[in-house]
């Protein structure tokens, strides 16, 4: 299950089913969403391939690092929630 | 009590609420929309995870400062300008300890909570905290 | 607006005339007689005083933090355990500046407004911040 | 114009008018109400016939130094006010 907040949200809908391969990662994942989509691919993505800034990811509700955890495998039934940075001041 | 909600917020049933004859302190912070040439402001929340981290801060700040009640109430959907967002009401022996839960939970708030505020006005529409247009 | 009163204070009440449209935060400060082994608290003031004294800090911090309301109001008489004796309302356009203000402000007057406190319980009574019984 | 307040008003009054010779200062005045009330002289006097520390005065509403304005003069009219420490904390 995919959830998309804010932007993002305006972008890819509130939440969607994704089927994936076994062992696909969260990176596999964002790539496939890209690729359905060309206006997440230039919103969540730079030129160079690499995830944006302001792209804030969440697997079952726990922050991971946007850089370091691209890799994790996803597991049948996890939720990725997408979003960017939070209200602030 | 914690609450994401649509409805209007009410600082008198909050404040009672928190009331408690050991505590001779209260402290209370209300966040409106203000009117910044914005016409209204839509909050988006991912309810279930802000849920969770809001209790994380109140039991934070209830330790770290010894309050006695905390109450957050937090505001979803389309505001106008005037209208509240955000109410925090923190009880506690003695005025030092509620002014620093008060203010910790709003800063928390501020950093942690999936909250997003999309500011819609004249110049257009705009989320507010994220300087690049997602895709726009 | 500043008053010192015998009557109950309503939070509500003073929220809602501190409130504008270019105020997106509002801190207030409510403080009760705190069940410590009393029964009651007499508050006297020396009331001419006293009110030039408020009216002294609340332009300060007026000044001082840009406030764009400040709502003091200080009771009188005998209260019970659990009322209130003090609330103060700031509202600013941001949270910083709205949680300084009311600090000050509370800080201030405890310091420097002629009021004092009676504490009347099991234990006999007792001037508030009066170490040696003055002739007794 | 004489106002007392707190502990001071329980031994005083909360306001009484007292007649002074001209020139008196408010040392004099509060010699007087000392002489005429043994429990005010004990109040706020130590044995050395100092002015304690917890009474504080007011002239006219404006705080006055109990040490370095005790030798000030009072004028016709004049209020001065007698309190303990303000309720603090």
């Amino acid at each position: 299950m995919v959830l998309a907040f804010a932007s993002f949200r305006e972008i890819l809908g509130k939440e969607r089913e994704i089927c994936l391969v076994e062992g696909a990662t969260v990176r596999d994942l964002l790539e496939e969403l890209a690729a359905a989509r060309p206006a997440f691919n230039e919103a969540a993505f730079d030129d160079t391939g690499a995830l944006r800034d302001y792209v804030l990811l969440m697997v079952n509700r726990k922050r991971i690092d946007p850089i370091l955890d691209l890799s994790r495998p996803l597991q049948d039934g996890d939720e990725l929630a997408i979003f960017p940075p939070l209200a602030g001041g | 009590m914690i609450e994401i909600t649509e409805e209007e917020l009410s600082m008198e049933e909050l404040i009672k609420r928190a009331r408690s004859k050991d505590a001779g302190a209260m402290v209370t912070f209300l966040g409106s929309v203000r009117d910044d040439g914005i016409e209204r402001l839509e909050v988006e929340a991912f309810r279930e995870a802000a849920l969770a981290e809001l209790e994380s801060i109140q039991r934070e700040a209830t330790s770290r400062f010894a309050l006695k009640a905390v109450e957050i109430v937090h505001r979803t959907g389309t505001l106008a300008v005037g209208e509240s967002i955000v109410a925090i009401v923190c009880s506690a022996g003695h005025r030092e300890e509620a002014f620093s839960g008060c203010r910790y939970i709003i800063e928390e708030l501020k950093k942690r909570a999936p909250l997003w505020k999309k500011e819609l006005g004249e110049r257009g529409e705009h989320w507010v905290g994220q300087d690049e247009p997602a895709g726009k």
